[in-house]
């Protein structure tokens, strides 16, 4: 994005002039917000803005975005979005997703965007259902979910999906909740920011068929205990009353108070989220309630060299050492003969 | 060096060479051709060769030919039979003498005949004997030996020693021909350019065969091809799979687009993408996808942000990119899908030919989903129909599909290189950034073409997607709205049919026989029509590489021919095509499933019979 | 309670509850139904609701509505027009009154009838005064303030209140159709156990509804069905979804075999997968795949391991599926592929329902890949061609694909219960423990199905794969094995035809028009063709299960008739699959693409302009 | 696998009768000698073998075996693995796979059935290179290799194997080099004994398309300095002489010499296989030349519930609970009425 005029928006210039409907109280409506509000802040001209989206509840976002937008099929978002950003590296461009469609038949194409840092920015909406097809499992549902093919429980492990974005190389990951509007319009500046994959697992709350999963870590009364913010170069601090605080132990994180034992500010872990090392992001992703309070905030933000940058230098590169400039020159280049 | 009494002018000629996967055949054929080539003969030629990487040494299955077709007149195929076969080994002779015509020629390498050799390819005596080979001429040449024999003073290792034999084979072939060696050296210098010592050894050899060759009897008389009556101009050697991707990148300059592709490997259609991916001096953006679904869906974010966008695959992987076709269908936006026909079903013969996916190309999608369909018909027109393919794609906002085949894809031709300014005018549908709020699904009147607007233009921000959609880009469930929409997008294609020239029909345009083919069998159904118009039958050709839509003037030609014959290497998915929409006519068949060409014999066998029983 | 009096017996009669999609309107019929099918009549119904799974409330795009069509005599389909419309908002009625017969009756929630609401449904002014409602009869109840002021001493909610209107509704429908409402408390008592208050606020408001209706002059006259005199046995209300999962679980218990299912969610076939989950009693193994590839390709490795396979899907997975159904063929291995056909192309109108996704299980793969398609023709039975489908599979070793379709999947109607032992035997083609070395393509004589061995039969340890072979199971690349393999594939598809029922014609066996059709529009075709045969129309009907191969009787069936239609709720894709099968007839068409069933009015209009003009 | 009888087998009674096909030199032919020795130490019936492939050089594997083998279609191994194991778990079910197949197009399937913890054993040739295609990068060619379709080099990150194994949750992850015969014989039994997925990353040679490009680690004069063997429970020592050995220093490993610094075998890390915690894993699994040797061996292996055991006991659980017996009895039961 080179050319980046500093253009001023409000939220409102982002809403498209179609009817969301989503059902009411679904998390959805929070993501538009926090999304639109993001957008604003970015400066970036509205017509430099792509959002591709699979298949799902979460995959009808781009119809609501006054952008230039793509709701393709079930899955192949991240691949779509790779086709876009490649094509044209001026672009933001933003995939929207679910857990079904990111992470079951959408996996592959999402680890591999992962592997090359193509620099999109992916949202995915875990609300750990397909709420589409009403209620099935997904690759994200605790084990033992009642669902309708589980009537009898789920008997599958969940994937962790900080875990394997960072096991597919991942270079950003971040986490937030669909309701937190301040977090997460920070963190999708944050993304937008980052230079490669970026990928935000937003917790996001079906009303309809998985209503309140998250509650037992996102619940207003619960939060500040079982959650905690991390931010880049703070102490990682957290409870109603910043009581709580996270050290390492050997290989393990460990929660303890503050004031107990001696234990101050000074002795918690400070976030690195630039620490190219993934040790430490994988243990923070993986934070799980009730033993850990689950880390929101940008887990891990690391540049590197994206893949559409590195096209483009090498077509710059091979054209600028190449005597070949145009179709005529190849079409009579290498071996020819002549017939008069 | 040779008396001009000793050569005899032929009009054409086929020769085979053929060893072990290791031997260097592909080489061998190419340097030949090459030089047949800027001699200015006509030629065609095929590469056929084992789907392991390295089958066992000896084998049947490991045997890999290079055959080579070249004439004084127009040569439109390989050829089937062959004037001289070259046989590395034992296994090279069990391959091919099927192919071999009689009084023709076979020269082997009578080294590797050992018993070992004998047995691994599968005879119990000695091939020569054991196979009735009265009536042809063999050579029976002590290859390894005088290979080892010639460099034994270079102070080689004895493994780059024989890799030079294939060098002495065409040293000897080039003898045959009377033509010079110093392309072919020129060739080794360049490629052996730091390691002198091979080149050198390597040129020592293709001598040594030279002269060996004339210092035999055996091999007289040798042959002359005069240089074919060619069309003026400058030309070069061809392959399918470089001249379809060739094809493209001169549609994207013409448009003034950039071109992208986004594929996934698969034999025989890799050549394509790796053709791109040799080209970034053009600017083309080339991504090699974790699978085929990446790969088109990569191709349709491209279209989407505006660029030429092409997917290249064989048929299992044409099957892959089913759905997102349909959302091509549905987005209406411009994609070229390039199938390089292959034997199937499933992975089938994978590096053998076929024109089997057809009915997949046509149907192979959920719900109503038209696309149009294009075939090549020789490894250089491949240049034409994908040019043509990207022309339809962006003038229309359609995909389009092309079908050419393993045969196209790996053959190669000589061709008149064409000036880019003599190309057609390609004009894409670039919406008008004036034209604010933007429809993405409004129409022109004639086409019935939606505008193309992308990413950066400011404006005309917009959303499309798989769901039905009503003009102005809205989800609609409207009963109506669906049909309506349905109907529009089968008109669009069917549209096409007035921007694509008329059928042409070769040789008469009425009478007994209407032979009916459609791409790449087109340079066998030719010879053989030319063939049987030379022996005195009324038959006529009409091979297409539209299909869909057809051309406009199909009916007429059919009209005007008693019988009407269509051949195709698959059980006759064209001929059903034509049962749907010329219902009116009866058609004859002519089907193989073999992963072969069709052989003249079998054309024209089929030809006299409807011929005679009329 | 009633007069006998104020009793009109119908013949029968179509209802159709509508409402946002949040009303409970699914509920409402379905209680409705069930009711009436304990009073023995026969009936259909189809569930018609949004792809959203909630829309906007209020929104016509939100509507969400079940018809019902019950009788004295045989009832095949749900009704177009419908005598009773019940709707719960100003959308409804615009959602729905072009479907509403003259004469009519249209029970509204006056309640409801808010400017806002008005608005949203995209009315100006009251719907009730805009739509023209002359000759119907208009009962606008105060559904929702008549719920609160029923409830009113019972503490709840006002949510939970508002929540029960649905009840009321009912309540007023039993009492139009003279229906008792023992059932539907049944029905309350179980659903709500753990919320006592709830259930009792339901029954309290059901018989408000009813009483309502009673007290109310406008409700006169009340309709009276007698119970169809249907044949004698036990029933049920049946799905189309869980009849096609029953079916091949019973075809599995035939043959001896466990069952299992690899799919991946998608509308409207995933009740079938969730049918299957639920039924793990029987030893059902149902895994919920990442994908539709794996759905189809864990099924595969199950058959493999000697299960009876199956993967459901509808339109866009199906094409997913392409490239394993392929291997599916080559490796000759049982498994059935249910397409639950929705509207396309793309992702199209996913909630509704199409019958275009024929010609890619026909023809969407690579290579001559011919598998056996069969389709079902009402929702109960998907039963019978489930389990046709699992003995083709298992008996010829061979892919089959069942059709079936949104509205037959979401439909229900009264199924008379088949005992197990009634049903066809199922003899997998086992192979013989003794036969060592085991060749997995070898053959029987009449069927040419290869046998069956699996992991875990000592002795019979074998390879196959997706790559050509020969009968031994060796990889080869011989030319004619290939071809001979491509015939003897399609030649086994073909010969199925020897083990499949007579094409049926419903009416007289020649004549002036044949109507055909094939899968899920039976109901309708009978339905008009039935009404055009009293009304002294010459009209027969076919309709199409086994499509590939054909009965074999069809050609004569044809000959016997002077006109052909063919019906389909697509472009004519079955038409154009006759045409290649049958090219000799003439085929009329009547087309239908807006995710809708055909109207009778629609059927008969054609065939009555195809009778006259002869 | 309940009813092992002990049979005696040899490598050659696995032997089919096919040709092998692979070209001379190519590192399969080791690892098919070692598989077929792994398989004869097991006491496992042959029939009850399963060996699943896709397509690539590698996956012609089955068609050696004599076996039940299944050469199926390119990526999809893992799914079909996973089809014959649930549907009949009394099998030892193996997948063969490529690093095209597993990883690019089979990518997907792959990660899935790590999360699913099926108890299949996966060996992934990983040559770095596409061979049956004659030549292209892969997920796992390094950045810059230059190839058929990456004339000026690739510019992809590719993927660590170990890593993406563990980030979907893997819970047995071994090394091995194709023609360390003994060594791989091990792994592979290891891995077969193991409950749950087991994926063995063979590091193979392709002579023709890729040939010596692990030579840099696994060639005779630098192995045993490049390398390292992890023995459950012993400490993790490298060198020609053993002079070498691995320490945590914070979240870090380091190489150490011994008897530097005072260091002693006892200041070494001990290698834990079984640690459920994959960080450690995560760092040995990720260890590259120059900086680390890199390691072989089990690196990780976690015994847990498998996928197909769990569908099994939950299908006993809920028949055992049901009334429902037969057909019949489902026909007949729920909402049913007579008509007479
Ligand atoms: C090829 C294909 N397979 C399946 C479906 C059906 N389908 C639509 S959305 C969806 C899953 C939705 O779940 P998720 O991605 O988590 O999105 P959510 O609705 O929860 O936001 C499925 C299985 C489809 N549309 N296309
Ligand atoms: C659907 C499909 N796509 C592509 C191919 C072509 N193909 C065959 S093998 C292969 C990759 C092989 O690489 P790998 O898995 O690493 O195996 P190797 O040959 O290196 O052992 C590809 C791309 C195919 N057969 N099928
Ligand atoms: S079903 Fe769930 S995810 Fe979908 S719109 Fe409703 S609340 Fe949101
Ligand atoms: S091409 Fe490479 S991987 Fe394939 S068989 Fe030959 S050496 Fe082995
Ligand atoms: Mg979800
Ligand atoms: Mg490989």
């Amino acid at each position: 994005m080179e050319d980046i005029i500093a253009t001023k928006y409000t939220a409102r210039d982002f809403k498209s002039d179609q009817e969301v409907r989503w059902c009411p109280g679904c998390g959805d409506h929070a993501v538009l917000n926090a999304v639109q509000r993001a957008l604003a802040e970015l400066g970036i001209p509205k017509e430099k803005f792509a959002f591709i989206s699979g298949i799902g509840c979460s995959s009808r976002f781009p119809y609501y975005m006054d952008t230039y937008g793509f709701h393709s099929i079930h899955g192949r978002a991240s691949a779509i979005a790779t086709g876009v950003k490649t094509a044209n590296p001026d672009l933001s461009v933003w995939q929207i997703t679910g857990d079904g469609d990111a992470l079951a038949i959408g996996g592959n194409h999402f680890i591999h965007a992962i592997r090359r840092n193509i620099d999109i920015n992916i949202l995915l909406f875990n609300n750990q259902i397909y709420g589409l097809t009403k209620g099935q499992y997904s690759p994200t549902s605790g084990k033992g979910l009642v669902t309708k093919t589980s009537p009898f429980g789920t008997v599958e492990e969940p994937f962790s999906v900080g875990e394997l974005v960072i096991g597919a190389r991942g270079r950003f990951f971040a986490r937030t909740v669909d309701a937190n509007l301040a977090l997460s319009t920070q963190i999708y500046i944050e993304a937008a920011k980052h230079k490669g994959t970026s990928v935000v697992e937003v917790l996001q709350n079906c009303v309809i068929f998985n209503d309140a999963i998250h509650d037992i870590v996102t619940a207003k009364d619960v939060r500040d205990d079982r959650t905690v913010i991390l931010e880049h170069g703070k102490p990682m601090i957290f409870g109603k009353s910043k009581e709580k605080g996270l050290i390492l132990e050997g290989l393990k994180l460990k929660v303890v108070n503050l004031g107990e034992k001696g234990i101050t500010e000074a002795n918690l872990l400070v976030h690195d989220a630039y620490e190219s090392n993934p040790g430490i992001h994988y243990m923070l992703a993986n934070m799980a309630y009730p033993e850990y309070p689950v880390a929101l905030g940008v887990i891990r933000s690391v540049p590197g060299i994206t893949y559409e940058t590195a096209v483009a230098e090498q077509i710059e590169a091979v054209k600028s050492k190449s005597k070949v400039k145009c179709m005529d020159d190849l079409l009579m280049g290498g071996s020819t003969w002549l017939v008069q | 060096m040779i008396k001009k009494s000793e050569i005899i002018e032929r009009e054409e000629v086929v020769i085979r060479f053929s060893g072990d996967s290791g031997d260097g055949m592909q080489l061998t054929g190419t340097l030949f051709s090459d030089t047949a080539a800027q001699l200015g003969n006509d030629l065609s030629t095929f590469p056929d060769y084992p789907a392991e990487i390295r089958a066992p040494q000896g084998s049947v299955g490991g045997v890999s030919g290079f055959q080579v077709h070249m004439g004084h007149s127009e040569i439109n195929m390989p050829g089937d039979f062959s004037d001289v076969l070259v046989a590395m080994n034992p296994a090279a002779i069990k391959a091919n003498i099927r192919w071999v015509k009689e009084g023709g020629t076979i020269i082997y390498d009578k080294d590797n005949f050992t018993d070992k050799n004998i047995e691994k390819a599968g005879y119990e005596k000695d091939p020569i004997a054991e196979e009735k080979l009265d009536g042809l001429n063999i050579i029976d040449a002590p290859i390894s030996s005088m290979v080892k024999e010639a460099l034994k003073d270079m102070g080689l290792d004895p493994k780059s020693v024989i890799k030079t034999k294939n060098m002495f084979a065409l040293g000897m072939v080039f003898w045959l021909f009377d033509r010079k060696l110093d392309f072919t050296e020129k060739y080794i210098d360049k490629k052996f350019s730091s390691k002198p010592e091979i080149a050198n050894a390597n040129k020592i050899v293709l001598r040594a065969g030279y002269y060996y060759a004339e210092t035999i009897e055996a091999l007289r008389p040798v042959f002359r091809i005069l240089p074919a009556p060619i069309s003026k101009g400058t030309y070069r050697n061809i392959s399918g799979n470089a001249a379809t991707a060739w094809g493209l990148m001169a549609a994207a300059e013409k448009a003034g687009l950039n071109i992208f592709i986004g594929s996934y490997p698969i034999t025989p259609a890799t050549g394509i993408l790796e053709e791109f991916a040799a080209h970034k001096e053009l600017g083309t953006i080339s991504v090699q996808a974790e699978d085929e679904i990446a790969g088109i869906c990569t191709a349709l974010g491209a279209s989407f942000a505006g660029k030429l966008a092409v997917t290249s695959t064989s048929g299992p992987g044409l099957a892959l990119k089913s759905e997102a076709i349909g959302l091509a269908v549905m987005t209406e936006l411009p994609i070229v899908i390039i199938d390089v026909q292959r034997g199937g079903p499933s992975t089938g013969l994978p590096t053998k030919t076929e024109q089997a996916d057809l009915m997949q190309a046509l149907y192979g999608r959920n719900g109503e989903c038209p696309v149009v369909v294009l075939a090549a018909s020789t490894p250089s027109d491949c240049f034409d129909y994908a040019y043509e393919a990207a022309r339809i794609a962006l003038e229309h906002m359609t995909p389009v599909i092309l079908l050419t085949d393993s045969y196209l894809a790996n053959g190669t031709e000589p061709w008149r290189i064409p000036s880019m300014k003599d190309l057609k005018e390609i004009k894409p549908r670039f919406a008008d950034l004036k034209e604010i709020p933007f429809l993405p699904y409004k129409r022109d009147d004639e086409k019935l073409a939606r505008e193309w607007a992308f990413p950066g233009m400011p404006g005309l921000e917009h959303r499309i997607g798989g769901l039905e959609k009503t003009a102005k880009g809205t989800v609609s469930y409207v009963p109506e709205n669906h049909e309506n929409m349905i109907n529009i997008r089968a008109e669009k294609v069917e549209r096409v049919a007035n921007y694509i020239p008329d059928l042409p029909v070769i040789g008469d345009k009425s009478g007994d026989l209407l032979v009916v083919g459609w791409g790449g069998s087109y340079g066998y159904l030719l010879t053989a029509v030319r063939e049987l118009n030379l022996e005195g039958y009324n038959v006529s050709l009409a091979n297409f590489n539209y299909i869909n839509p057809f051309p406009k003037n199909v009916r007429e030609v059919f009209q005007s021919f008693k019988k009407i014959l269509v051949c195709e290497l698959n059980m006759g998915q064209f001929a059903d095509f034509l049962r749907i929409k010329y219902q009116e006519f009866s058609y004859e068949q002519l089907n193989k499933v073999q992963g072969l060409p069709f052989t003249l014999a079998e054309i024209k066998d089929k030809c006299i019979n409807l011929l005679e029983d009329k």
